[in-house]
């Protein structure tokens, strides 16, 4: 057996490795109190997470300091985050798309930033995505502009993607907030959206949070590589896997 | 559509159909609401309650709850019926069935009488039963029942309780996966499987987390079986390949309309069995498959209506779910219970009382139950509830619980079990893990008599050896 | 008063004294809402558990929480602490004695090592580290510590759950009592006590019952106790009358002022525990005395104020109360966990929460503890979270739990466990009758080799005779 | 062992002896079907009687039909049924006592019917029980006019009894429903009440229900001796203690 000492030195080099609470040792069966109190505490704020409303200005703010133009806005149907939470059919329907009509419409590819159930996550990792991704998409691609989307859940993109006759729609989206991680964004890629695509029509590029997440550069290499094959394809979904991961790409 | 009434207190009740029934007969439940179909009070539940007590069990041979022209799901079940196993209840209605299972129960031959029935009872007979049944009910009947598996390790004997170890990790990085399997291991956890969701949907991540696990499980000779939760179609594709694959998992639901969300068909799932079992790699048992469900999962794909358009309940679909994956004799099958979010199950009173009906549900079909006892921070819920519905499985007879580190996956953004929970359960109510994992704990000087795990520190324990690269 | 602060996610945090401390940092809970001391967010009540972790333990034995001048029940606390017994954990912080007590409860002599430590231990001491227990530690430590007690049979012991039959009737009728005391017996009830409320405050009725019982008890020769629960001055009385008295009981609180609500001091006490005791009327033990607590019952009789005239949270004074219980050294003590309201306890998930603080803290402290597991239909629960919590303190080892007719209290308006709820989670769990009592229910063929009762229907039982008249 | 004819015929008279729900019989370790879903009825019911309001306009119509002259109404603080159910404090406290100043002070006795938890109590035996206690009451004592508090709680009553100048305040309340009895009244005896009144100070006579619980005769001639008592002690509560039961008055 080791002392404490040892002990922290042997997980220290570990942690660095991962988020996930490792090493926290034991008391008979139990967590050690201060580990236990550390993730009541988690808890208190992961929830605050959730409802915390998406500061749009500022968002807006972070865009142009990322330098991306200026952004459309729509909103779901849920009236506020508590009904967002509890209605997710309201969250995938948008209440208005009238201020799109002036956007045009026949793009190859549109990108929808949706606050989901982690409006922070597109607060903190939303601006250098877009702009990442905004990079990384060959040049050839028409692209539509970009939308901001409020109590919105993914497949409120499907209405925006068909009102904007997208080929291809990308939604990044808030993930849950789990207890360490509460800042996480989602990539969902549809081929030729409209309403009604079922989630098997759809790819997914997730836990994109750098450093310890996915890296912005590295999502949209893989959001690049998955648009190609699912435009050579014809469809998008489970039959599209991405196999060219490139390990050497950072965040 | 056979209309079914109660009259209660001065008001009669009409429940149109089958599906109806048992929507309104439902304990209150928040995806039902979201659904439509819920009952409206308290009385109209015990009215739909009564009525349904009343129903023949033989009626759901008769009148179906999702169509059989168009439901692959709905043919299954039908056609898989074995009508002598029946024989012994077939003449009951659901009241009585729950008075039957309940007497059954505390026969010295109940798990000989209930596993022999299994074949012979539909998921929607199950979930009947279950909507009458009370908490406390729930855990006597698959308490008494003994449904077991087995790969590496036999799941699911009495006396036992086994944990998946879950060590996820954001971007699938090796060191930060093999770091959450060593501090699981260090806390005796793994015996059901070492089970990672990868975060990368590239078949070459999985193939190389495939390969990770699998090396640890042969440098130290662990009896457990590995498995990386990606999509079946996937999985097959990497058996195809010759990467060391022991358990091809799959999400499924309640009907083809959801499986198709989930982009799989009986047949993809037929042949990820056929080509798991092909490989052989089983030692005390051939079951390959490892199933999730959830309540609220067809809801959440809209794939949940039944006979003439009408939204079917929750957890009656989740029972069909088990109908799907008794066909595959898999080796695990757990429901995500709080896992997809407060919109199916709003807080921890209904997600205790779910948990448990599955496990019921599962048990009584004949399929070797684990529960994923966890919440969402969007959930009404906190760790105490988890601590409830863990302590209540255990006491049920679930074969099998997930468990993290700290509670807390990275990755998928939730709380499961931490591996101390699992060590205080089982100590409290007297389990032990499965027999072939013990032993092994046992070589490593990690258990004792009692068949308690003694939780070690790395320094000096040849786990260790895992992160020293 | 000290002033703790602590700081979280950048606001710091203050709590002026103990009092503060301590009942911001207890689980949510609607009692302490009303009383206007709760914590006003899940953050503050997480930065008041960080507060209190660090907190001595020898804190308590300076910095009152009633003040010691005005409150008798502080004295009693006070001036009976035994710093030797004490000793083992003087030094550790709140924090720590919760590590200690987790890692005390996997050791094979776990049970001594608490009972040892019972009267070093403070009734704040035990709420205090409560508030930082998960419920599945307030599961682990009470189920590794046995507190036994004795008159006719023995309770407490390890591997048994024991009931109080519970034949409340609502005109005290003898003929309506006799028929629920042989619906009890018949379902094996009554092992604790055979404990009545009486309706009326009458001395004479009272009387009359407490000789039904005898009457029972004598002519089938059964190993159990009898109570009529009248106010202890009442009991007094009828001792001195001559009327055969096994247990005095009375309803107490932690405060001075609310037992005086109750219309009882300690000396009452203490004269009706001697005057009991001289009957000597026990066979295996000489425990007499029978008391009844409950989260809020202070604060409902405004009783509730600490130093500086602070409301105190009501989870501590609960543990004060089994201060006052345990220098009488009871037979039985239970809190009446739902019993009283959703002000004090608002739904299932509070009433459980409450009812395993309650067996842990009494365990702590030494007190031999039983639940009344119950709730009211003001209150938001039901059945199911009975059941659940019925489980749950089955395997935190309470003492005993309450059992009447069908779960429904005629006299009291409100619903208990019924007599079978307490058969099967015995047989989930493994647990057994008091032993004196099981060897009669083996005598009079109701009991199987494993413990479990046979429930009988009376015709042809010996006990049919208790309504032939 | 006997057939279930036996065994039914066996309980039906004892049941008739109490209203308690014996002899359930037993599947297993629980309790059979039917039995199980009449107390989920019957919980459905119960929770309907605490929240149901009094209908006070039914209630003076009951009590003239018994009898009773004219009653002045209080109510407490609490706004609404499920107000006074989370705050008894409100509860025991009068929104206004003002009308009362018409009534007069200075009474020997005076009863107050409040609704309490169970309304449906109020009305079954509220005007049939203040019938037997006006009936009961020594003819040499002056009586207050009856008074109808809702939304209250016992204590309520002090505040009444103090502002109407009572010697012995006599509170009949509707009590907690039960599954089977929802009906209950109990009354309550404070000698010179005023605010702060401990309930150690005070007596009790309860389930007051005929004819499963006690009869309105009963419970009356039981008030009067304990008030007999208490005017002769100068006190009420746990020095006083009802030693003249006399079985053979009926309900
Ligand atoms: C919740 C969830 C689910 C729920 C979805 C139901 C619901 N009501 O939310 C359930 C349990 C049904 C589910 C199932 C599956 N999921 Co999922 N899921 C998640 C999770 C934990 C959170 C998603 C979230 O927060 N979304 C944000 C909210 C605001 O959006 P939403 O509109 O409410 O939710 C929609 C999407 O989340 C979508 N969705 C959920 N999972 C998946 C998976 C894929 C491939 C796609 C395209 C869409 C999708 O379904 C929801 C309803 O439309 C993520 C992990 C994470 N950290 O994000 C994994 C995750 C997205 N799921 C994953 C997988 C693999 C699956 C499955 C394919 C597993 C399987 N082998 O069958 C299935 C099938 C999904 C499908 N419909 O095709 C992977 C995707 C990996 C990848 N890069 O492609 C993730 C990243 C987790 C993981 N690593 O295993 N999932
Ligand atoms: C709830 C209750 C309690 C609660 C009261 C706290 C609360 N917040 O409600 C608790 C658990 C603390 C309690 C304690 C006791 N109770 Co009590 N209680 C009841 C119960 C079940 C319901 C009362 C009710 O519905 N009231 C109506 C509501 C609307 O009024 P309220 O203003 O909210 O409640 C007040 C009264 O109920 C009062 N109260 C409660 N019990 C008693 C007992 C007496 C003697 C008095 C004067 C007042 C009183 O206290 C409440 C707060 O001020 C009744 C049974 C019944 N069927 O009514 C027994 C009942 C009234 N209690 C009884 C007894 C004996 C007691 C105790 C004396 C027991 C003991 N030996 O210590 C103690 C002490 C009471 C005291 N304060 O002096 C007896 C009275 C017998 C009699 N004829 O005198 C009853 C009838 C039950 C019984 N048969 O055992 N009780």
């Amino acid at each position: 057996m080791g002392d404490d000492l040892q002990i922290s030195e042997f997980w220290a080099p570990l942690r660095r490795t991962t988020q996930a609470r490792i090493g926290l040792g034991h008391t008979g069966d139990g967590l050690p109190t201060a580990h236990r109190l550390a993730l009541r505490e988690a808890h208190a704020l992961a929830r605050d997470a959730v409802t915390t409303p998406l500061d749009v200005p500022s968002l807006v703010e972070g865009l142009a300091d990322a330098g991306v133009p200026e952004a459309y806005q729509v909103t779901s149907r849920a009236a506020d985050r508590d009904e967002y939470v509890r209605r997710p059919d309201l969250g995938r329907l948008p209440a208005d798309l009238g201020g799109l009509a002036e956007a045009g419409a026949g793009f190859d590819v549109g990108i929808v930033l949706a606050d989901g159930l982690s409006p922070r996550a597109v607060m903190d990792h939303g601006p250098a995505m877009v702009a990442a991704l905004l990079d990384a998409l060959p040049g050839d691609l028409t692209r539509a502009p970009l939308v901001i989307a409020t109590n919105a859940r993914v497949a409120l993109g499907d209405h925006v993607g068909e009102a904007l006759g997208l080929g291809t729609l990308l939604v990044l989206i808030g993930e849950r907030p789990g207890l360490s991680v509460a800042d996480s964004l989602g990539l969902y890629l549809t081929h030729r959206p409209r309403p009604g695509r079922a989630d098997s029509e759809r790819n997914c590029i997730s836990n994109i949070h750098p450093p310890e997440g996915l890296g912005y550069r590295q999502a949209a290499a893989t959001a690049v590589r998955l648009l190609g094959a699912s435009r050579e394809l014809g469809r998008s979904g489970v039959a599209v896997k991405d196999i060219g991961v490139d390990r050497a790409l950072g965040g | 559509m056979t209309v079914r009434t109660h009259a209660l207190n001065g008001t009669t009740y009409r429940f149109d159909g089958l599906v109806d029934l048992l929507a309104k007969a439902t304990p209150k439940r928040s995806g039902d609401e979201l659904a439509g179909c819920a009952a409206s009070s308290a009385a109209e539940r015990v009215a739909a309650q009564w009525a349904l007590a009343d129903e023949p069990l033989a009626t759901f041979l008769n009148e179906e709850v999702v169509p059989y022209e168009t439901d692959e799901v709905t043919r299954l079940i039908m056609d898989s019926h074995d009508p002598d196993a029946f024989a012994p209840v077939s003449s009951l209605t659901v009241g009585e069935f729950r008075n039957w299972l309940l007497d059954v129960a505390t026969r010295p031959d109940s798990s000989a009488i209930l596993t022999a029935l299994a074949p012979g009872l539909t998921p929607e007979m199950a979930a009947a039963v279950s909507k009458l049944m009370s908490l406390q009910d729930l855990i006597s009947v698959p308490g008494a029942v003994q449904v077991t598996s087995g790969f590496r390790t036999t799941l699911g004997l009495k006396g036992t309780l086994a944990t998946r170890l879950q060590p996820n990790h954001p971007t699938d990085d090796p060191a930060g996966v093999s770091a959450a399997i060593l501090d699981g291991l260090l806390l005796g956890s793994g015996d059901a499987v070492v089970g990672i969701n990868p975060a990368s949907d590239s078949p070459q991540a999985s193939a190389d987390l495939l390969y990770l696990i699998d090396d640890v499980r042969q440098r130290l000779d662990i009896p457990t079986q590995s498995c990386v939760l990606t999509h079946v179609t996937t999985t097959i594709g990497l058996i195809e390949a010759g990467v060391p694959v022991d358990l091809p998992f799959q999400s499924i639901a309640g009907t083809e309309k959801a499986n198709t969300g989930f982009g799989v068909t009986l047949a993809i799932l037929r042949e990820a069995d056929e080509a798991a079992r092909s490989l052989r790699r089983g030692v005390v048992g051939d079951n390959v498959m490892y199933f999730e469900t959830g309540q609220g999962s067809a809801l959440s794909a809209d794939a949940h209506r039944g006979v003439g358009g009408r939204p079917v309940d929750e957890q009656t679909l989740e029972a069909r779910a088990y109908g799907v994956a008794r066909a595959f004799s898999p080796l695990l099958l757990n429901t995500v219970v709080g896992f997809i979010g407060p919109e199916y199950l709003h807080d921890g009173k209904q997600i205790i009382r779910a948990g448990l009906e599955d496990n019921f549900c599962g048990k009584l079909l004949g399929v070797p139950m684990g529960v994923d006892v966890c919440y969402t921070n969007h959930a009404e819920a906190d760790d105490d509830d988890m601590d409830a519905l863990l302590t209540l499985l255990a006491a049920a007879g679930t074969n099998y619980v997930i468990c993290v580190p700290g509670t807390d996956d990275v990755m998928l953004g939730y709380q499961s079990l931490s591996f101390h929970n699992a060590l205080a359960v089982r100590r409290s109510l007297g389990l032990r893990p499965a027999p072939e994992f013990e032993a092994w704990l046992e070589r490593m000087d990690m258990a004792d008599r009692a068949g308690h795990v003694v939780p070690r520190d790395p320094i000096g324990s040849p786990l260790a050896e895992l992160v020293r690269r």
